[in-house]
């Protein structure tokens, strides 16, 4: 298959230019015009991720010069088969949250919440879309600003102000830490561009001072340790859907630009093997920490919260993997492997979770009692989903920690394997703990009460994405280019 | 000169950030260190040939002025939102050692 | 010549408009109650900024840069009258006295 | 020019005395144990601020600090300040509760993360020039001529978009912050407060010939922009600075926040920023690329859609969050 020259730069265009428009049209209009509107927009976004996917397929990487300046005048897009697929998945879940969100926010709370859920969550959508495709450190700055801010103002909705306080002062402390590193940057390698920079880029204090500082600034906006004090309350005092969408896909958005720095600039610093070994560090004691604490929890959301900050610990761990030559390409598959399958798999857990929350009105572990019994398919959505987490074949996350442990093995650092797989069984409780509740019986069974209704398609919203996540086992990320 | 004291204003924003306990005081000092930023950005790069300032930096920073400016006025309308809500301007002392 | 007398009238006016602004700032620090500071930093530096917009004045390449600089001093001249009558309206409503010398009070 | 001209020394001294004043008013800001103090000299420091980018040759940079930073972001404080008071929040002296210890662990990280960024910084080798002299070569085909202004809305034209965007969201969020009852575009969400304000009739004499003045200047500032230093984003903080000012003086009420006609106008920047970049890849050229001819009339035409959608949304973000429907108590949160 063969695509004509211009859809390339149109499906690029309108994943930008879609969601932005929306989401003005949800500020100016509600009701079940804009709900639709969203929902359509949502679905758009993710053909246009599979539209660049396939023009990627057949045409390699893709640059576009926006406003007809090429770099270093301009800025450029880079879409590559990692931003196709990250457009597309996060344009499916997207979808997969508004669905749920259109119900279970209005259970909660009334018309007023997912009229106020949707514009936000559109505008974010257009951010993120943005931030895969930006190939420019300051075009991703502003990216970043603006996810932040949506994602900000999600965690509010829940009426939560200081979570959201906290968060937001992080983000903008981060933000200075990034912005004063892309100024360094351009002032010592005249431009701002990925793949310029990638070729000026000398070993040196500039170079390593402004990295340092652009990596401290996304990982207080990617909550990877040991700045990760916010997204625990932020996300378990979030209203479910906005949950599912930072833990599921906004939470990632720091760690993939570290990653782009990560691949693009940080090889020419020299600083690379040293700086690895530091941040596989911090990323084991984020599995560790993040997993303890998971288990420690009595609330569903905000152990699913800790269960984030431990996940986001193996993207960490990846990064030494990557830095050799022998784990470089195993590594880097699994840890976009492990983005893709954990977006899916704890947005599924995060949406069941809102499920539960939308029938009995709370989510403290201990009285979910019956649930399996009463709500089955959100039961079985959950366990799906935690097997992900764990890294049980055949899911998704089996793929990606399998590809993890042979990076470290073939790179001959298993110490990190060993994090791995320690950090898998510790999963492996917290997943346990989650659905265990879920399936003992009250006591006193068999008892006439009722199960409270749960409309249909909030449990299918959850399940779409758990069995997303799980259908991620079968097919490999090592062919991306 | 000016390199120093964005140094300086960058210095004390970040001590403000954490040191203060008032929302509304934490806001002024990230946006102390947000001006030490930009002139930082501006000032570190090269002079052009005929002494005139690059307007690549100035462009970013304008940039940077606007976004710090919503960003500021969210985190104000979150922080009267805290205050009607429970009565307090301030975050504690535990909860915000992130 | 003409731009050599030019030059010395700006520096005079200049160390005028300095000495009016100096004396509000001593007034400001030193006179007891609100309303004379009020009346210091005003006045003085009203007629301060007079001498120092003149000086530039007469340094002006066109007659817009001219414009600019008295619209300037206007609007500097008005808003600190009108904020002058804010304090001491807020003042007077707070029913702060006016200082009086001590052995004047009964 | 006259042949008054600064000798170097006399601009190190003053840009010397400029620089201390900066910090110690930062300093002053950052330490005050009185919150009005501090904002207030907050203030003071934006406005030195201002005079510290006019010294580095960034005249656009100066407005923007002295319109945006100082101004507009002074008033948001000050009403902020003026809420917090009104509802009778709590406020623990600053000071309280505070060891040195507390201070120290805080300080020094700081005080080190500030020496080693001036340390990196003044130590900076430039390897490559930087783009200064692209944009002079190619200036003239954006038919701009203040370089700033053609480096914000044609060459990285794709930053000051999502800039636009952030504003808007700004506000977004801030609306949605208003406790759900029946949804937000229900007639019965109520505006933001409106101040009132004593009367002063002086004030009031004051603003009303002050307020079309600054419209003025605000409209200056964007026909300028093209040319000179200003554009858009300045003339937009004067519009809502003038809003600001018939606030206080009780002249003005908080804008509805469920007008549809203010909602369009806040959204139609964003809106038109996007269909513009979108009708030129429908003209067969990349997003957001102008044609050489009409680069002049667009970017003015849009910076005039962008002073006004963004001076609405500024005028928001002023008045602050709606109020929930009256008698409908917050909504505790549910876990």
């Amino acid at each position: 298959m063969s695509l004509a020259p211009q859809v390339l730069p149109w499906a690029a265009a309108l994943a930008l230019a879609l969601p932005l428009l929306a989401g003005a049209a949800c500020f100016v209009v509600g009701g079940r015009t804009a709900a639709a509107l969203a929902l359509g927009v949502a679905v758009l976004s993710s053909a246009a991720g599979l539209v660049l996917a396939a023009g990627v397929a057949d045409g390699g990487v893709q640059r576009l010069a926006l406003g007809g300046w090429a770099p270093p005048l301009g800025i450029a897009w880079r879409i590559d088969g990692v931003a196709a697929l990250a457009v597309a998945l996060t344009g499916f879940i997207f979808a997969a949250v508004l669905v749920h969100a259109e119900k279970s926010l209005d259970l909660l709370r009334g018309e007023g919440l997912s009229e106020a859920f949707r514009p936000l969550a559109l505008v974010l959508l257009g951010g993120l879309n943005a931030l895969y495709m930006a190939n420019d450190v300051f075009n991703l700055y502003v990216t970043l600003e603006l996810v932040t801010l949506a994602a900000v103002g999600m965690v509010a909705l829940a009426g939560d102000s200081a979570a959201a306080l906290r968060y937001l002062l992080v983000g903008v402390i981060g933000a200075l830490a990034y912005m004063l590193g892309c100024g360094l940057l351009y002032a010592a390698f005249g431009t701002l561009d990925l793949d310029l920079l990638a070729g000026r880029v000398q070993p040196g204090g500039t170079a390593g001072a402004a990295l340092a500082l652009m990596i401290v600034g996304v990982m207080a906006k990617g909550a990877l340790f040991p700045l990760h004090g916010w997204l625990p309350p932020a996300h378990g005092s979030a209203v479910a859907p906005a949950s599912a969408l930072l833990s599921g896909v906004v939470a990632k958005g720091g760690f993939y630009v570290l990653l782009r720095l990560w691949l693009d600039v940080f090889p020419a610093t020299g600083a690379a093997p040293a700086a690895a070994q530091i941040l596989g560090t911090l990323g084991a004691l984020a599995v560790l920490w993040g997993s303890l604490q998971a288990i420690r929890q009595t609330r569903l959301k905000v152990l699913l919260a800790y269960s984030t900050v431990a996940q986001l610990g193996y993207l960490m761990v990846s990064l030494p993997l990557i830095a050799t030559a022998a784990g470089h390409a195993s590594g880097l598959a699994g840890a976009l492997h492990l983005m893709a399958s954990h977006a899916c798999a704890k947005a599924a857990m995060f949406l069941a979770a809102g499920s539960l929350i939308a029938t009995r009105g709370h989510d403290c572990l201990a009285d979910l009692k019956g649930a399996a019994h009463d709500h089955p398919m959100t039961a079985f959505t959950l366990g799906l989903a935690g097997m992900t987490l764990m890294g049980l074949p055949p899911s998704g996350g089996f793929i990606a920690k399998w590809l993890l442990l042979d990076a470290s093995l073939r790179s001959g650092q298993w110490w990190w394997a060993a994090v791995i797989l320690g950090g898998s069984l510790l999963a492996g409780v917290y997943v346990f703990l989650a659905v265990s509740w879920s399936m003992s019986r009250p006591p006193g069974e068999p008892s006439d009460s009722q199960p409270p209704p749960l409309p249909r398609r909030l449990e299918f919203a959850a399940l779409a994405l758990a069995l997303v996540a799980m259908a991620l086992g079968l097919v490999s990320a090592e062919r991306i280019p | 000169m000016f390199i120093i004291l964005g140094a300086v204003l960058f210095a004390l924003g970040l001590y403000g950030a954490f040191a203060r306990r008032n929302v509304v005081l934490k806001l002024v000092a990230v946006n102390i260190a947000s001006s030490g930023v930009f002139l930082v950005v501006v000032s570190a790069a090269p002079t052009l040939p005929d002494g005139g300032t690059d307007p690549l930096p100035q462009a970013l920073v304008l940039t940077g002025i606007v976004i710090s400016v919503a960003v500021t006025a969210f985190g104000l309308a979150l922080a009267r939102r805290l205050a009607t809500d429970e009565g307090r301007a301030t975050l504690d002392d535990k909860e915000d050692s992130s | 010549m003409i731009d050599l007398l030019r030059d010395g009238l700006t520096i005079l006016l200049l160390l005028g408009g300095a000495f009016f602004f100096a004396a509000g700032t001593i007034g400001l620090l030193r006179f007891p109650d609100v309303y004379s500071r009020l009346h210091a930093l005003t006045k003085a530096d009203n007629v301060g900024l007079g001498l120092t917009v003149l000086a530039f004045l007469i340094q002006a390449d066109s007659v817009m840069q001219g414009l600019k600089l008295v619209l300037v001093w206007a609007l500097a001249v008005t808003a600190s009258a009108t904020i002058a009558n804010l304090f001491a309206n807020l003042a007077h409503r707070q029913g702060i006295r006016e200082w009086r010398k001590p052995d004047d009070t009964p | 020019m006259s042949t008054l001209a600064m000798s170097p020394l006399a601009t190190t001294a003053f840009d010397g005395t400029l620089a201390v004043l900066i910090a110690w008013t930062a300093w002053q800001s950052v330490t005050s144990s009185e919150v009005f103090r501090a904002v207030v000299l907050f203030v003071v420091f934006g406005l030195l601020l201002a005079l510290a980018w006019l010294r580095l040759g960034a005249p656009d940079v100066a407005l923007a600090e002295a319109a945006v930073g100082a101004g507009l972001t002074g008033v948001l404080l000050l009403e902020s300040l003026g809420h917090l008071r009104r509802n009778k929040t709590v406020e623990p002296p600053e000071t309280a509760g505070r060891g040195r210890l507390r201070r120290w662990a805080v300080g020094l990280p700081a005080a080190v993360a500030g020496g080693l960024l001036a340390m990196v910084a003044l130590r900076l080798e430039p390897r490559t020039p930087g783009i200064a002299g692209l944009v002079e070569r190619h200036q003239g085909e954006t038919g701009v001529g203040n370089p700033v202004t053609a480096v914000l809305l044609d060459f990285r034209s794709a930053d000051t978009l999502l800039e636009v965007v952030v504003v808007l969201l700004a506000v977004i969020a801030t609306y949605s912050l208003v406790p759900h009852g029946p949804g937000l575009y229900g007639p019965t969400v109520r505006p933001p407060a409106t101040l009132r304000p004593p009367r002063q009739p002086v004030l009031i004499w004051f603003v009303r010939r002050l307020a079309p003045l600054a419209l003025l200047v605000g409209a200056y500032l964007w026909w300028v922009g093209s040319s000179a230093p200003g554009g858009a984003f300045q003339a937009a903080a004067v519009f809502a600075a003038v809003y600001a000012l018939l606030r206080v003086s009780g002249l003005e009420a908080a804008p509805p926040p469920n007008a549809r006609p203010l909602r369009l106008l806040m959204v139609a920047g964003s809106v038109a920023f996007v269909c513009q970049g979108l009708a030129m890849m429908a003209a067969g050229r990349a997003f957001l690329d102008l044609p050489e001819a009409w680069a002049y009339g667009l970017i003015v035409s849009l910076e005039a859609v962008l002073a006004a959608s963004l001076a609405a949304c500024l005028i928001a973000l002023v008045a602050g969050a709606p109020r929930p429907p009256r008698l409908s108590r917050p909504q505790r949160e549910l876990p």
